[in-house]
């Protein structure tokens, strides 16, 4: 897409991202995906959040779950980074901390396999104005 | 006369210059142009500064002023491991200074200075 | 102009917005104290930036005190200059700045000349608290030619700074480092050797303590004096005599050049003569230079090397030298009177009186601190015997007369000794900017006219305004004369020539703001620029008074070439009063 | 999909831990598998909820009922009456901050209130170096909305009527500023976002710079529009690595939209953003500080006024905001200056961003609307004070804040609070101290960094803070007199009545606090020569306790300057004068024969 020429274009990128992002999140759509977001502020990369990135990408492909990982900013748990969210088609996303290597493949293996939930998640503890 | 003998290899000179073209010799940019000779040179030593002084056309003194001013900048070159420790609050109240020390006991120099060992710049100073 | 009405110290006074709180004080009477403030109004100079906080003052209203030499006056403003709070304040900030300041006055040389000194007399300090577990920053002594620099002494007013940046364009100065160490000083914290400081003298002629001081030579002189193998000369400089009498409590601007000569005579120099003298011979020298290269421009040869400029100050010398080595071939190749004197002296003169050179000193009375370091210019001297042994500043000139309890004031008027102690009129006021070049015109419009002048007063020339022009009708020949002072007006002078679009024929130029009277030896002005005008007004009274007012008929100038020098521009005169400059731009050397 | 009909979340956090809730997450497993439960609800431990005075605590999912106070005798109850009946317990719901009706919904339970992002709303949700992530969540459309719908004046009014101050520290009115910077008539002018955060406690500026970029770049195009300027500046202290790269792809990418450059969304607005970097001086924090670093100079701030807003960057009306001020902008004009002024005290609106760090369980950026207590920040949100020890001190404001005690713990924390209880509110750093930190040496932490960082210009600053330092050490050293207290004060009230710039005019705040709350300590210092928390190492004592000491000698041989006399198996005596306090004879000794006080 380039340059926007009107409040029109912007409105109509807005239409198509918002759509794009909220077909992921619906369960019953044929592009019902897994998201994975994980924090990529510094101290989330000093404290590994690379690797885990990494990992969660080439797992989810190496063991056919259709699913998103991006980076994100900070999420604010410094005492528990690396933080990851995880976002099953339909549900709340569930953030957890502490995600070692270990807990990155207990996370796939039990939670998005078949959604049991795993150790160290870290409540949300604050509302985003939306 | 500057009792600074400015000699420098001819690729260091036309890199000091290439950095300060990049910035169309703009007095303003001298602290961006001190930023790129450093991330080069691993440092700034006397004779890069009068260089970017010449080709910035500002004083020799303004642009060692800035250089003394900034803690970023530095005349000393570093070794191939510069090791930082964090003195902020927050890590100064979980016990930051014993860490200093005991890192200063562990090399045997005081901050801001390069173990002997390493004191060949690693990042590529310009040759004496 | 829009005005404001405040009240400071419970008087009402309305004053014009843009005003500061200092100077609107000062027209109630009220004298607020400064330390690192400095103006000189009609040069437009003026040093302000807040460093020092002493001259801080209670604003109601506000929630800290404010400095009075920046902030400006405000509708309804009410000011308490010097209330509890204000004077706790400035006592607590002048203990810090004593915390941090070597303790030697009684050997420093600013020692009754120093504002820090005055000011802890006048708040009272009496004890430093904590001085002893004080620590204080300590910095290399740099001494070169000219300068001492003492950075222990600097307390961070940034005057010197101002004086070499802005107002010079030297650039040898800036501030350095940073928080407790910062200080002024020259680029890695060489020596002012090795930067392209000039030597003219301003930083020391405005530093309020003794971190800037000049090299006191009094004491080789004293042991020359006291030596009687030596015949010791001196020769005393035009803006000196416009001068010395403020050291002794006189109003600036009263001529003392009798009492000088009877200083100098009582103080055992066994020849008193005067720099002018050597003036009316740099006017020959260089009005014939002048002529010869008009004469060639008027027939269009290439070589005419048109504008000329004036050679005669050794610190703007310096800086050609250092900022355009490629012009090096454009001013005037006519030493300086300070030299042409000493060449004079230890060859013609020393025969008169069969002196062999080793053994007669010559010693210079200088407003002008590069002087020290011209004499040292190793081309001004044979085998190792320079020209002119030591040259000391109007403040060394008066330290020492009083050191020899000498009652200055009560002294009778005395002449200079003949023969290298008559001059004219226009040499005397080659102390003021504007000055050389009036002389030289006088003397070269007489010769190449073939007529006697009409009016002696160019005052077109004359003003305190940076960069000036003005033309002078030689016989229908527009001649065009550029004149500045202070190094920054000269560099914008300079860059036309650079650049060949200047459209003058002469320039003159001075490296210190006013001219010679505003040397960086002379005594301090404390920014006061009255004081300059003052001197430079009893310059040309001198002038006025002189019998001969033409430099081409000083009987013994002509005496001179008639029995030693032939005529102006002579192959003897040459190598005598003649000299070529160096390229001191700092190069880059590629290594192998 | 869910295997699990229903998961009982027990809070992990150290708080709830210490009063036993693994205890109550073992029963309800018991419980569960007793009822043959196990295959449909699973119970496991999480991290801490952020309600630790109310702990511990439960959460059932996808019900979302919050248990709190729960004990592990309440197990059966739940099991039996929620998870077997799916009836609530109401003894043990959460009432919800204001004491309404029990809720469970967490989109209004009101313990979720507690924090709202505006700053960080995007933090951590999108992808910072994908623009569409951003426009997605409404990005752009605050900047579309002036540029079509409002003028200048309309837009520097709505920023006016939001309340919002500074969140660099000072707390100026930023739509004072705006209106300011509007009215000075120039043929250039400059937006410039201050994104040095010098403060050695704070990283909320870091954290909007990577995690939401495009926030402040359409903040400072809005600031442009308002106040007639093309040309905005970021100055970013060279420290960010990452917060520059991430900046540097957004700037990219919203000028390939064209969100930046010529005809913005095809008016006639024009704007463009640069970067520029800091070199490590934290007074260049300070606005005119700052504008000389951007012109090449040494960073030394200036006489105000005249203030930037007149005369700024080269010389022309320059406009200064700080990345957390900017990245609220956005938000008010989409939502209005109404609903934002809806939120916080009285005369400080909106949310603040704080750093919370130190001796804190839950350490993180936590953003809360002004007004809420320290005491919830801290024991709630920040999951209470360490292994469970004592709270001392917080210490807001950084090297210009001061320290807070227990009787602050309840002021409603805004700009003016803060300030009259002693401290500021600075850029956000909150450091959590407790009955293990020295206060006096806290304070003589700040002088030694505001030593190191001051610029040197003016006489208090430079010469005064030092002297601070000298006589702050002096006195962790032992050889302070009580006089000496009284000349801290003296120096401490006079460097900022008289510096030049806010760092001086800060910097004695952390001396003043910590006298003013502390002196007790100052004393121990001074008269006793002792350091109550045991901090300062010149003050400790080392003796050997006689009916401990079997003379084994261990001690001796390992004192760097053999301050220990004694006999093999005689009891050991260490000479005071001569011991340098470094510990070795106490790591040595094996029965525990050294006593340090």
């Amino acid at each position: 897409m380039g340059k926007l020429n009107s409040l029109a274009d912007l409105t109509k990128i807005r239409e198509e991202s918002r759509h794009r992002i909220g077909l992921r999140a619906k369960s019953d759509s044929p592009e019902g995906l897994v998201q994975v977001r994980v924090a990529m502020a510094t101290c989330g990369m000093a404290a590994g959040a690379r690797t885990i990135m990494d990992f969660f990408a080439d797992e989810l492909d190496k063991r056919g779950i259709g699913a998103i990982v991006t980076p994100t900013g900070c999420m604010s748990y410094c005492y528990a980074e690396p933080t990851v969210e995880v976002q099953l088609p339909g549900t709340e996303p569930v953030v957890y901390g502490f995600v070692d290597l270990k807990r990155a493949d207990e996370i796939i293996e039990k939670y998005i396999k078949n959604g049991e939930l795993v150790e160290g998640i870290i409540p949300v503890n604050y509302e985003t104005i939306d | 006369m500057s009792s600074i003998k400015i000699e420098l290899r001819k690729e260091d000179v036309d890199k000091i210059t290439e950095i300060c073209d990049s910035f169309s010799n703009e007095p303003l940019e001298l602290i961006n142009v001190l930023h790129k000779c450093q991330e080069h040179f691993g440092y700034l030593p006397a004779e890069v500064q009068e260089v970017v002084a010449s080709e910035l056309n500002v004083s020799a003194a303004k642009v060692y002023g800035v250089v003394t001013f900034y803690s970023f900048f530095t005349m000393k070159p570093r070794g191939r491991h510069p090791i930082s420790i964090c003195m902020g609050t927050a890590c100064y109240v979980r016990g930051a200074e014993k860490v200093l020390d005991e890192f200063r006991k562990e090399l045997a120099i005081q901050v801001g200075d390069t173990t002997p060992d390493s004191m060949r710049p690693g990042t590529g100073g310009p040759r004496r | 102009m829009e005005t404001v009405k405040l009240t400071i110290d419970n008087k009402q006074i309305e004053v014009n917005k843009g005003t500061t709180l200092l100077k609107a004080a000062h027209r109630l009477g009220v004298e607020i104290p400064t330390l690192c403030h400095m103006e000189l109004h009609d040069l437009n100079i003026e040093n302000k930036p807040g460093g020092c906080r002493i001259c801080v003052v209670e604003v109601q209203g506000r929630r800290n005190l404010a400095p009075a030499c920046i902030t400006k006056c405000e509708e309804g403003m009410t000011i308490k200059t010097h209330n509890a709070r204000v004077l706790n304040a400035r006592r607590t900030v002048m203990e810090f700045i004593l915390s941090d300041h070597p303790k030697d006055c009684l050997i420093c040389p600013k020692s009754g000349h120093c504002d820090l000194q005055d000011m802890a007399n006048r708040l009272g300090i009496r004890e430093i608290p904590g001085h002893e577990i004080a620590e204080m920053s300590t910095y290399r002594k740099d001494t070169s030619p000219s300068i001492i620099r003492e950075l222990d002494k600097c307390i961070m007013c940034r005057r010197c700074e101002m004086m070499c940046n802005e107002v010079q364009t030297v650039g040898a100065l800036s501030a350095v480092n940073r928080g407790f160490m910062a200080v002024v000083a020259p680029a890695f914290e060489q020596n002012l050797e090795y930067s392209p400081c000039t030597y003219c003298g301003q930083c020391v002629a405005v530093c309020p303590t003794g971190a800037l001081t000049e090299v006191d030579h009094t004491r080789d002189v004293l042991r020359a004096l006291v030596d009687p193998s030596k015949t010791v000369v001196v020769q005393t400089a035009p803006a000196v005599r416009a001068a010395l009498g403020e050291e002794f409590g006189m109003k600036p601007g009263t001529l003392v050049t009798g009492k000088l000569v009877a200083a100098l005579k009582a103080l055992g120099f066994d020849y008193v003569f005067d720099t002018d003298f050597a003036a009316d011979l740099t006017i020959m020298e260089e009005g014939t230079e002048l002529l010869t290269r008009l004469g060639k421009h008027l027939k269009g040869e290439p070589d005419a090397n048109i504008p000329i400029l004036t050679s005669c100050c050794p610190g703007w010398v310096n800086f050609f030298e250092h900022n355009y080595p490629e012009l090096k071939d454009v001013p005037s190749t006519a030493k300086s009177p300070q030299q042409m004197f000493g060449a004079i002296a230890k060859t013609y003169f020393a025969d008169k009186i069969s002196v062999k050179r080793q053994d007669m000193v010559v010693v210079s009375i200088m407003p002008c601190l590069a002087k020290k370091y011209e004499s040292q210019r190793p081309e001004f001297a044979v085998d190792g015997n320079p020209d002119v042994d030591f040259s000391i500043s109007t403040r060394e000139l008066a330290a020492f007369i009083k050191q020899a309890n000498i009652d200055f004031n009560d002294l009778p008027d005395m002449d200079f000794d003949r023969p290298l102690g008559e001059s004219s009129g226009a040499a005397v006021i080659f102390g003021n900017t504007g000055g050389v070049i009036e002389a030289a015109v006088r003397t070269a419009f007489e010769i190449y006219t073939g007529k006697k002048l009409s009016r002696l007063d160019f005052t077109e020339l004359r003003g305190m305004e940076g960069v000036r022009q003005a033309t002078i009708d030689f016989n229908g020949f527009p001649l065009s004369i550029g004149i500045a002072h202070g190094l920054g007006n000269a560099r914008k002078l300079l860059d036309e020539v650079k650049a060949g679009r200047s459209k003058f024929h002469a320039i003159e130029v001075m490296a210190c703001p006013g001219g010679c009277i505003g040397g960086g030896g002379q005594p301090l002005h404390h920014g006061d620029s009255s004081i300059l005008k003052a001197r430079a007004k009893a310059i040309y009274e001198e002038d006025k008074n002189k019998p001969i007012r033409v430099s081409h008929e000083n009987p013994y100038i002509l005496q001179l070439y008639k029995e030693f020098l032939g005529e102006p521009n002579s192959e003897k005169a040459h190598h005598l009063l003649h000299t070529h400059y160096f390229d001191r731009k700092a190069k880059i050397i590629i290594k192998k | 999909m869910a295997k699990f009909r229903m998961h009982l979340l027990v809070c992990g956090g150290s708080t709830c831990r210490s009063s036993e809730s693994d205890l109550i997450a073992e029963s309800l497993r018991r419980e569960i598998e007793e009822k043959g439960l196990q295959a449909e609800v699973q119970v496991i431990m999480t991290g801490c909820f952020g309600l630790c005075g109310k702990g511990p605590v439960v959460r059932v999912m996808p019900d979302n009922a919050f248990y709190v106070g729960v004990k592990p005798e309440d197990a059966p109850v739940i099991v039996a009456e929620h998870v077997i009946k799916g009836r609530r317990v109401q003894r043990l719901l959460y009432a919800g901050t204001a004491g309404k009706e029990p809720v469970s919904d967490p989109k209004h339970n009101g313990f979720h209130r507690k924090q709202i992002r505006i700053a960080l709303r995007n933090c951590g949700f999108i992808n910072p170096e994908d623009i569409d992530e951003y426009i997605a969540r409404d990005g752009y459309a605050a900047l579309g909305r002036c540029l079509t719908e409002m003028s200048p004046a309309q837009v520097v009014e709505q920023i006016k009527l939001s309340g919002l101050r500074g969140r660099g520290g000072g707390g100026f009115p930023t739509g004072l500023k705006w209106e300011i910077a509007s009215r000075n008539k120039a043929d250039q002018k400059y937006v410039v976002c201050n994104a040095d955060e010098g403060d050695p406690g704070a990283f909320m500026d870091r954290s909007v710079l990577e995690g939401d970029p495009h926030s402040v770049l359409e903040a400072m195009a809005i600031c442009g529009y308002a106040i007639g300027a093309t040309q905005g500046l970021i100055y970013i202290r060279a420290e960010y690595p990452l917060a520059i790269q991430r900046l540097k792809t957004a700037i990219k990418q919203a000028r390939d939209y064209g969100l930046l450059g010529e005809q913005i969304l095809g008016t006639n607005f024009m704007f463009d953003i640069e970067m520029r970097y800091g070199a490590g001086a934290f007074v260049c924090g300070e606005e005119t500080a700052l504008i000389h670093s951007m012109e090449g100079e040494r960073g030394e701030p200036t006489n105000k006024p005249p203030f930037p807003a007149e005369s700024g960057f080269l010389g022309k009306p320059t406009n200064v905001n700080n990345v957390e001020t900017l990245a609220s902008v956005p938000v008010i004009i989409n939502k209005g200056a109404g609903w934002f002024s809806s939120i916080g005290t009285e005369k400080s609106k909106g949310t603040k961003v704080f750093a919370l760090a130190g001796k804190i369980n839950n350490v993180g950026l936590i953003e809360v609307p002004m007004g809420t207590t320290l005491r919830e920040v801290i024991f709630e949100i920040g999951g209470g004070i360490k292994n469970g020890r004592k709270f001392k001190a917080v210490q807001t404001g950084g090297p210009s804040g001061g320290c807070l005690t227990e009787k602050h713990l309840d002021i409603a924390i805004d700009f003016d609070n803060l300030i009259a209880a002693g401290s500021m509110m600075g850029s956000g750093g909150m450091i959590v101290m407790d009955e293990d930190d020295c206060m006096v040496s806290v304070a003589k932490f700040f002088l030694e960094f505001t030593v190191e960082e001051s610029c040197g210009k003016c006489s208090p600053c430079r010469i005064g803070n030092k002297r601070l330092h000298e006589l702050l050490t002096h006195i962790t050293k032992g050889n302070g007199t009580m006089a000496d207290l009284e000349r801290l004060r003296n120096m401490s009230l006079v460097i900022k009545d008289t510096s030049l710039c806010g760092l001086g005019q800060s910097s004695p705040n952390p001396v003043l606090s910590t006298l003013a709350n502390f002196m007790d300590e100052y004393v121990a210092h001074v008269s006793e020569k002792k350091c109550p928390s045991g901090q300062c190492r010149d003050l400790m004592r080392y003796t050997i306790i006689y009916d401990k000491c079997v003379g084994c000698t261990a001690c001796a041989r390992a004192c760097p300057v053999n301050a220990i006399s004694g006999e093999r198996k005689e009891v050991h005596f260490i000479d005071q004068d001569k011991c340098i306090k470094c510990g070795a004879c106490f790591e040595k000794c094996k029965f525990a024969a050294v006593l340090i006080n």
